[in-house]
């Protein structure tokens, strides 16, 4: 038993903390929002350079990390600084697909994304909701490969994503977890459309719609219609890092709240000597703790069998979405009318927080599949 | 004890809906409905209406043009207007500064400014807040300095609502430094055309700016625009916010989004099953309608012991509290229930005719911005803390 | 519209008030929990002289009220006092269902019970849990009328009830609607076995079983297995004098919590000067107002259509079990030890309100209910 | 990191469990897994056999007949036995009195009493709280003169623990009335058997009785029985209350406690399905299980950090909040469960051949028992305020 980072994780961790740190500010993210990019281009050459990406691939896929607590270390200090760059759906998504399921002449795009090309994941669907076996899109094989055809919503960076890893159905009806398949579609490919837009909580994600997308035989990743299990296991993966995330975020909305608290003067003294608001904070406080430990139970389980993963990504994404909620409305509640104004940070970091619930599964969605994998 | 309405309250709501029926514009209650963002001459539009009417100094007695309504009978306008989705009455010149003057203002000033404010021909905003002031209203920094007939204003105010759109602005400012803070506080009418006052909007975490700063820089105003007593300011502020206070529950919007919670929870699917029959999420929708349910008689019990002449306490801070809390989880749930187009913020969607499609269901943008801008429920109008406050000093007298 | 109360109640709330405050006391309650009435007789003769019972039935049945606020503003009372007496049992359901569906003959009884005679209602079944349908016990009709067989459980003040109305099964299985006849059955009838206890929350119970119980053919209330209607109807009317009950409790429980808070010291000051405390007994205070609201809705609609009734009453009955719940526990948090003593008042009144959750459905059942019953 | 125990801690964790399975009584296990009433006899017999094995020290040094077991074997050896349903090791003289002697006890007092706790020839209980106190230990009143080579002891302690089966009490008295009222607090060892003690017992909401007040009247007590230097006892009253703080979440109670409650739901129908399947109850029993499962991981992460070294600071006040929080959560689902049989109070029938048959079934009552007791949990050693307090203060230092 032991709860210390490597030493490789700590230097990684520490220099990363500091680079996101100098590199990132609330005004930078509001801009990159707004901007066609949707991100920090400069921040994201920056990770290349550092070797971040490189953290979330293992030694055989060309990184130089890969297990859950890496994952843990990276996203946390992306939600501390609130960033999103397009880290989740290139090294975790896509990327991490890729380096699963692909053929070694796939994997060699893994070399490109460490360093540096952007991936993104095209696989929920309009009526789909968080229901992962949800898949309409149609691949039909043709001469010269597949065509696939379908509409994908909510990708994140749609827009500036070199090439997608794309679920399509080539066999079975929408919700079978059987006849999924994966395939490799360059976004420049004909009859690819986006839709681009600014998300809630910062960044940019956009509607796909895939119309006769023709793309060759060995576009294919891993055997047809046998995708599912890798869905799953990379949705896990994705479950940590965002759980991880959120951890990072609620340790800068505590450090910014705590401030305030001790700063901010009403009736004559700091609003942090009101012990009502002392008592609720010791709570969030807790709270806080929870979602740590709950993202370090999933991360340590990642690699656990099927049933005893899949109950973790449940249980931690459960209390994530409960600690989010708290944590966000209560400091923005403590902050009164300046936490609700844009120009503050932690307007920023409580949406993206929030916004954590609505991927791969909230709250609820994950307390009853809980409750069906324990029962198992 | 009887829940029922009398047949003449029965007949008066009849009224009102037929009325509602005949006048409100489809144009407006599709726009309320949708969630969609309601402009200067929306609001204008549905002032004018009810002026025509009579109806819409809700809250005024009849001397001076308003419907001399009691408690029951604004509940029941209320509570249709919410049901129709009407817009909402901008409440700053009605509601705050007409009883204000109607009470401590001069005739002159009752003379001029009331009509003005029926007609529409006025729009006021509201000075009261701060920077760095929050829940402490009394720590008033902005200065009014007598010189001859005039007071020089310099100073700031904030949190100014819908004062993009004003030509008046009501403030609180310091006349005097003697004393408690409550007691160098004047009440002064503002014209915002004057020099030296600049409003800049504050954009919030749902990104509109429906709120404003007020800055102040050495503005000439006459000395006729004070109200009342110079330093006695801080009475009338204090009148004022009781009568902020109508309509604290907000059972109406409560309703109205709750039927619109519902509606998507019947549209939105989950595993294969309409979320409405989802039982967790069918037990949270339960919940919080059961609490609702609650307070809506809660609310009634407070009206009806206004209308009897009894003045609400603790109540009103205990309808605060358990309204904005109702309000706030059904937007929570609203914004659960629109599931992954909670993220997408396509602003533009919500504007009247900018052609813009949203992303994902019509309903999904609105959900999740109802969701980050009603956190203010709890902030603002005395936030929950200082209502718990109320609520304890009156029970435990310590 | 109007939340007063008719002169006639108001009367009967401060005579029955002024009553209950001068003649029952902590100690007594205790005293009447552990002897073998299990209620205080001198008590139940003192309501029977104000006319207590005759409130709770209609003139046409022989008394002077039996509408909803009249059982408000009776077991409120009985509520605010922590007393425990016979009133559910005889005058609301085995009363209430005679007077509902009994014979001219059968109802001369209830001369008898606003004059003080003390019956018991004998419903719940071992695996009944809160399934109003589910009935076991056996009806089969004989020579001389019917024989009854089953057992009852946790029958109110068994153990001094003169009669029970029994239910029993006349055709059906367990869990029909139909096929459920009420017989009123003596206590002291052949094959009539009671063991008797004391209850959590004071006053005692017992367990009713029936080994051939013979009863003539009269002894049956309302049609041959048409009894459900009225068993509804009974358990709406006893919810909503529940609910009443546990509106006074929160009353007597809130009043105590607050002289503690004002007269108990600590860290040199009251208690009640502690704003953490202050705003929980804020939150307290909200939803015992709630409750109260609860408790009126349920009363102003137990003579409206059988679903808007139910729907109340379940809706009612969630709400208490959830405000009563937090107001018990946080009654016992704020005292400290001294709450959690059996010598002082709080205990007994906080272990009552908290059973009550514990009849005619808790708030889970309730609940799901209330979503079964909005949806038909 | 590494969430899985090494090797050496694994063949621990297996000793134990050999040990427990050879040594621990059925009879005490069967009792402690229905929720019996234990008594002096149990407590006694289990003390024995784990005092024969070397393990009833468990937090003390090898020197003084401990175990010189680290952080987590400690917590391997607490999780093993509460999940084999071993009676507790009753704390007062082996975690709270011990530890105090072999920190600021004379050899002499180390010599003498050490070895009696673990022979179980003393039997100790606690002489801390005093009526009125509550949380605010340092205002000690029970007053000790010193008369020669005697203290006088009168006053009144409350909530004394097991107090009724002690030959023996520590005391907090007061023995100076100068300066903070801390300061003035000595640590005496009491002899129960001297005239002027009295016991009596405090009968709970529970309807059980297992603490007391103790009063002293004109108590003659040696002065070689004070506890390390006069006026200095709330040193060592801290100490204790830092030591009794071991095994403060609770984790394995609460497992216990969780298997208990699903496997009731396993058990109760409603509607004609188990209430496990029960989509509300399910979804409750589900919220608290994840609960459970993070703050498992807390706790271990606390507990590495101890064996480690690091002292906790505000952690130890978050898992004792979160620990009562859900076990208290765990108790009330657990009454839920028992449905109408919650109320039949037929406490009998947790006494070990009283031959008195539970009404419903066996589950019920101690269902309703545990709920009601351990409202407690929150309230003793230093209620869920206080540690509220305690974290603000750590993190907000103001």
């Amino acid at each position: 038993m032991n709860f210390e980072l490597t030493e490789e994780r700590q230097m990684l961790q520490d220099g990363l903390r500091r680079y996101l740190r100098e590199n990132v500010t609330p005004e930078a993210l509001n801009e990159a929002t707004d901007s066609e990019a949707g991100h920090i281009p400069a921040l994201w050459d920056g990770l290349t350079e550092m070797g971040v990406i490189g953290a979330l691939f293992t030694e055989d896929d060309g990184g130089f990390g890969g297990a859950g607590f890496d994952l843990s270390v990276v996203f946390e200090e992306m939600g501390r600084a609130g960033a999103f760059e397009p880290l989740l759906e290139t090294g975790v998504l896509a990327g991490g697909l890729i380096a699963d399921i692909g053929s070694d002449a796939q994997k060699a795009v893994i070399e490109e994304i460490v360093g540096g090309k952007i991936l993104s994941f095209a696989h929920t669907e309009p009526g789909a909701r968080y229901d992962l076996e949800h898949v309409t899109t149609e691949a039909k094989k043709s001469d010269a490969g597949w065509t696939l055809s379908g509409r994908k919503s909510v990708v994140g960076h749609a827009g500036i994503a070199e090439a997608f890893v794309v679920s399509a159905r080539t066999s079975g009806a929408a919700a079978d977890e059987d006849g999924i398949s994966l395939f490799l579609v360059p976004a420049s490919a004909d009859g690819v459309d986006i839709r681009d837009y600014a998300m809630n909580g910062g960044g940019r994600a956009g509607e796909v719609t895939l119309t006769d997308v023709s793309i060759p035989a060995d576009a294919i990743l891993g055997e047809e219609g046998q995708a599912y299990p890798a869905l799953e296991k990379a949705a896990a993966r994705a479950t940590a890092a965002l759980s991880s995330e959120a951890v990072g975020l609620m340790e800068t909305i505590r450090a910014l709240t705590v401030d305030y608290l001790q700063g901010r003067k009403q009736f004559g003294q700091p609003i942090g000597k009101f012990q009502a608001l002392q008592h609720r904070m010791a709570d969030v406080l807790i709270e806080i703790e929870q979602a740590r430990s709950a993202a370090i139970n999933l991360a340590g389980h990642l690699d656990a069998g099927r049933v005893e993963r899949e109950r973790h990504v449940s249980a931690t994404k459960n209390l994530i979405g409960r600690a989010g909620r708290l944590v966000a409305e209560e400091a923005i509640q403590m902050h009164g009318g300046i936490g609700m104004t844009q120009e503050y940070a932690l307007g920023h970091l409580a949406k993206r927080l929030t916004m954590i619930d609505h991927r791969f599964g909230d709250t609820d969605y994950h307390l009853e599949r809980f409750i069906r994998l324990s029962a198992a | 004890m009887d829940l029922t309405y009398t047949d003449e309250q029965k007949a008066f709501r009849d009224e009102v809906r037929a009325f509602l029926d005949e006048k409100l514009p489809k144009r407006l209650s599709d726009k309320v409905a949708g969630g969609k963002h309601l402009v200067k001459e929306d609001y204008e539009e549905w002032h004018a209406i009810l002026n025509e009417k009579g109806w819409l100094g809700v809250t005024w007695p009849e001397e001076f043009g308003g419907t001399g309504w009691d408690a029951v009978q604004r509940h029941i306008f209320e509570e249709e207007t919410t049901r129709a989705s009407a817009p909402r009455i901008v409440p700053f010149g009605v509601n705050m500064l007409g009883p204000v003057l109607m009470k401590f203002g001069s005739k002159e000033q009752q003379d001029h400014y009331l009509p003005r404010i029926l007609s529409g021909d006025d729009w006021w905003c509201q000075g009261y807040s701060e920077p760095g002031a929050g829940s402490d209203l009394a720590s008033v920094k902005t200065s009014a300095e007598r010189d001859g007939d005039h007071y020089i204003v310099n100073g700031q105010k904030t949190w100014t609502t819908l004062g993009q759109y004003a030509n008046k602005i009501f403030c609180l400012v310091r006349t005097s430094k003697e004393g408690k803070p409550q007691e160098g506080i004047s009440f002064l009418l503002i014209d915002m055309d004057t020099p030296g006052v600049e409003v800049r909007p504050i954009v919030l975490i749902d990104g509109e700016a429906e709120v404003n700063e007020v800055w102040f820089e050495n503005v000439k105003v006459p000395v006729e625009n004070l109200v009342g007593e110079e330093n006695k300011g801080w009475t009338y502020a204090k009148y004022l916010l009781t009568h902020e206070r109508t309509n604290i529950a907000g059972v109406g919007f409560a309703n109205a989004a709750l039927q619109n919670l519902k509606r998507i929870a019947g549209l939105e699917k989950s595993g294969g099953k309409a979320l409405i029959e989802n039982p967790f999420f069918a037990a949270k929708m339960a919940q919080v309608e059961i609490d609702l349910m609650a307070m809506a008689t809660t609310n009634l019990r407070t009206i009806a012991a206004a209308a009897a002449g009894n003045a609400p306490g603790a109540e009103s801070s205990m309808l605060k509290i358990k309204g904005t809390v109702i309000r706030q989880e059904i937007n929570a749930l609203t914004r659960q229930a629109v599931g992954p187009f909670a993220m997408p913020f396509v602003s533009e969607a919500l504007d009247e005719g900018a052609n813009v499609e949203p992303v994902g269901p019509d309903y999904a943008l609105p959900a999740t911005q109802s969701y980050f801008n009603n956190r203010k429920l709890s902030i603002y109008g005395g936030s929950n803390e200082v209502q718990r406050q109320i609520i304890s000093k009156a029970i435990l007298e310590l």
